[in-house]
């Protein structure tokens, strides 16, 4: 009697989260750094509130988007080392849909502890209730998106030199329509306008990454396992 | 056709080619630099400073094409590991991501007399910067693998997603370039588009024919590179580094 | 139309010709790249086949140069 | 049609003029040898001659550059997963985590292989020795006990092919027989194994061996 893909998957799934469980320092990193540098920008700017309300949906949009590439070394380079990734890579499953649950497991460790948090920095940076709701909401269709893309170069620069630089040469490109229509989102919410364009546009992002980036990670693990 | 699909002689016919292709080129220069600049008469509104579209838009032309080809060879690389479209993505990066910055640093100095200022987050330009950072990621992650097959394959991959994400990125950048801009300054393309004029049309499509041959005639030289590299233990090869090896002070 | 004219371009020289410029300098550093990376291949690849042959040999063709 | 059929079900486990490179190193090439049910076939060569490539290109992990491996004369690359469910690696690398106990780390190795393995987790334990350091973190593991632990799986597993990279390393002697008696048993019972050690094998099976480097 073999198991088939769903247990598979929800082994996988439980595995990784149990390991963030038991590693909170791992997951703990990238939160502390969005956090540290959205409370920096005070300090640059100044603290005029207009100032701030002015310049938060950007500076969240790009924070969150550092922090959520930051915790792409954590998605496997760990089962990398110790030869995880070999016996994944030669489950009797296809890779791919194990792959996107291995992201899932990742995303709901780092992007969606983001949008847990960013209430308290839109306060910071003097955001409205209504716009600090759209930045949840478009946070939480923008991370997967990141997680999906950063996962295509966290598999390509898996063992090579200089990894982590390379790692946000390739993905951060790749994340300016996320940034865009994220942040244009807040900006348009802050000043009364319609949101419901930019919420569509995400959730289309969300839906061709989660349909192409997968197979593309899936390749790129085999590159590297080669 | 499938000859030539093999390094050997891919070699040999690129060698013939690049001087055929390389004069082709020069004379289209030559014809397209007399049109634009001599021939052409000035825009009724930008005087002469629009001379420069004839080598900002083929560079941005090209720049987009360079990418399309290098992410399609790469594919025909990954699934029917064919080792000379491998050649043909990685000899096309760097020519391409010099296009590019030719087209942004071009698209800034002709900003300036329109716009009054050299650099505008104008959709073209934009979308070109970050087409730039693309095609240095891809420079960069094949630099940073030592093995040949693996680096082949491993920018591939990462040229497939590229060449999705760039129309999303083009297209968004046009979205939010309309929502933050103010209505004065329109982009460069839409500058040109309806003072276009036969006379002005022609040089452009001169100058950009000139480009693509230039591109393949720059490209065949690189592949020529990569062959030799990639192809050094077989024997066609050390024939060749033989015979160039007793006469190496006959060439300059 | 004087070859003052046309070097002037109607008052826009500066930008026109340093575009025209810059698009020279990087068409040459292709093709100069392209042609020195296969002859820094072709110079690797003698000095390989230099190193592969027996000290015995390659010294002699030393001493005949 | 039935003629064929029949000499395609003989031979198993195929490669044929395989070439496998690293970097533009060729490791070797021309290779060609089958694997039959019941056989063991030991890999041996000096250092650095490709015997974990070939056994990562016989799993469908490595790319040949040239040649491919059959199963049932079908390429492998084609099988893909058909293939893979026949198969258990063990490779230089254990695949555990040091954050996850004993028993968790064989859980997931077997799980992540697709087979069931409620029941015969605790059992393969024992037999490997580590019933006691089951909810032990395995970083608390001593080599051995890590490489034992890794060994496990194929006990769990169950599989026709073992593939196996130095299996022995780190292992003490008293284990090191044990290990030798699982495949004796396993080849006795039609199995396959394909290995490659530095300590020679003593099993009471026949042996066929190949050599890399010559």
């Amino acid at each position: 009697m073999s198991h088939n893909l769903l247990g598979t998957a929800r082994c996988i799934f439980q595995r990784d989260l149990l390991l963030a469980w038991r590693k909170p320092a791992d997951v703990a990193t990238p939160l502390a750094f969005f956090v540290i540098v959205t409370s920096l920008f005070p300090l640059g700017v100044g603290p005029e509130p207009q100032v701030l309300s002015r310049l938060a949906p950007g500076v969240l949009w790009v924070a969150a988007l550092l922090a959520s590439m930051l915790s792409l070394g954590r998605l496997f380079a760990a089962d990398h080392a110790d030869g995880t990734l070999e016996q994944l890579a030669l489950s009797p499953h296809p890779l791919t849909p194990l792959i996107l649950v291995k992201v899932a497991a990742h995303w709901v460790t780092s992007g969606l502890l983001l949008v847990v948090l960013s209430p308290l920095l839109a306060m910071q940076l003097n955001l409205s209730g209504h716009a600090m709701v759209t930045l949840a909401i478009t946070l939480l269709l923008g991370t997967p998106v990141l997680s999906l893309l950063g996962s295509v170069g966290a598999a390509l620069t898996l063992g090579v030199r200089g990894g982590g630089v390379l790692l946000s040469l390739l993905v951060l490109p790749l994340y300016t329509p996320i940034l865009i229509f994220g942040a244009g989102a807040v900006t348009a919410s802050a000043s009364g306008l319609d949101t419901q364009a930019y919420f569509s546009l995400l959730g289309a992002f969300l839906l061709l990454a989660l349909g192409f980036t997968p197979w593309a990670t899936a390749a790129a693990l085999r590159i590297s396992l080669d | 056709m499938y000859k030539y699909a093999s390094p050997k002689n891919f070699y040999a016919l690129a060698g013939r080619l690049v001087p055929w292709l390389g004069t082709i080129t020069l004379l289209l220069f030559v014809f397209g630099l007399y049109l634009g600049l001599y021939v052409a008469p000035p825009d009724y509104q930008q005087g002469d400073s629009y001379r420069i579209m004839f080598i900002h838009v083929p560079a941005a032309w090209m720049s987009m094409f360079v990418y399309v080809l290098m992410a399609g060879a790469g594919l025909v690389g990954l699934v029917w590991n064919i080792k000379l479209a491998d050649m043909l993505a990685t000899a096309s990066a760097p020519i391409g991501a010099s296009l590019t910055l030719m087209a942004l640093v071009t698209g800034s100095l002709w900003g300036k007399p329109t716009w009054g200022t050299y650099w505008v987050w104008d959709a073209r330009l934009t979308s070109e910067l970050f087409l730039f950072f693309l095609y240095l990621g891809f420079i960069a992650l094949q630099a940073a693998i030592d093995d040949p097959r693996r680096s082949a394959r491993a920018g591939a991959v990462l040229a497939l997603v590229g060449v999705v994400d760039i129309p999303i990125i083009h297209f968004s950048v046009i979205w939010w370039n309309t929502l933050h801009q103010p209505a004065s300054i329109g982009s460069l393309g839409k500058i040109i588009a309806p003072t276009i004029y036969p006379t002005m049309l022609h040089p452009l499509l001169i100058m950009s024919l000139a480009f693509f041959l230039f591109f393949f005639t720059v490209v065949l030289i690189r592949m020529r590179g990569e062959i030799l590299a990639r192809e050094r233990h077989t024997g066609w090869v050390m024939q060749i580094v033989r015979s160039d090896a007793n006469a190496p002070e006959a060439r300059p | 139309m004087t070859w003052h004219t046309f070097f002037a371009m109607g008052g826009y020289a500066d930008y026109v010709w340093s575009a025209y410029g810059f698009a020279t300098v990087v068409l040459l550093w292709n093709i100069a790249s392209a042609v020195h990376r296969r002859r820094a291949v072709m110079k690797m690849l003698r000095e390989l086949a230099l190193a592969e042959q027996t000290p015995k040999e390659s010294a002699a063709q030393h001493y005949v140069h | 049609m039935t003629g064929r059929r029949a000499v395609a079900e003989e031979v198993l486990l195929e490669v044929v003029n395989l070439a496998c490179a690293r970097g533009d190193r060729t490791l070797f090439e021309n290779l060609s040898f089958s694997v039959q049910p019941g056989e063991l076939l030991y890999v041996q060569g000096a250092n650095g001659c490709g015997k974990t490539t070939l056994l990562r290109t016989v799993c469908g992990l490595t790319q040949p550059a040239e040649g491919e491996v059959r199963w049932q004369g079908t390429a492998i690359r084609q099988l893909a997963e058909e293939y893979r469910n026949l198969l258990c690696y063990v490779g230089h690398a254990n695949g555990i985590q040091g954050d996850l106990s004993a028993a968790e780390n064989l859980r997931f190795g077997t799980c992540v292989g697709g087979a069931d393995s409620h029941t015969r987790i605790a059992s393969a334990l024992q037999s490997v020795g580590l019933s006691r350091a089951a909810r032990l973190p395995a970083k608390f593991l001593s080599q051995g006990q890590k490489r034992r632990l890794a060994l496990a799986r194929l006990l769990v597993s169950a599989r026709p092919i073992w593939i196996l990279d130095e299996p022995l390393t780190a292992l003490d002697v008293d284990f090191g027989a044990t290990m030798n008696e699982r495949l004796v048993a396993h080849v006795t019972a039609g199995g396959m194994v394909i290995i490659t050690s530095h300590q020679e094998l003593a099993v009471t099976v026949p042996i066929r061996r190949i050599r890399l480097d010559s």
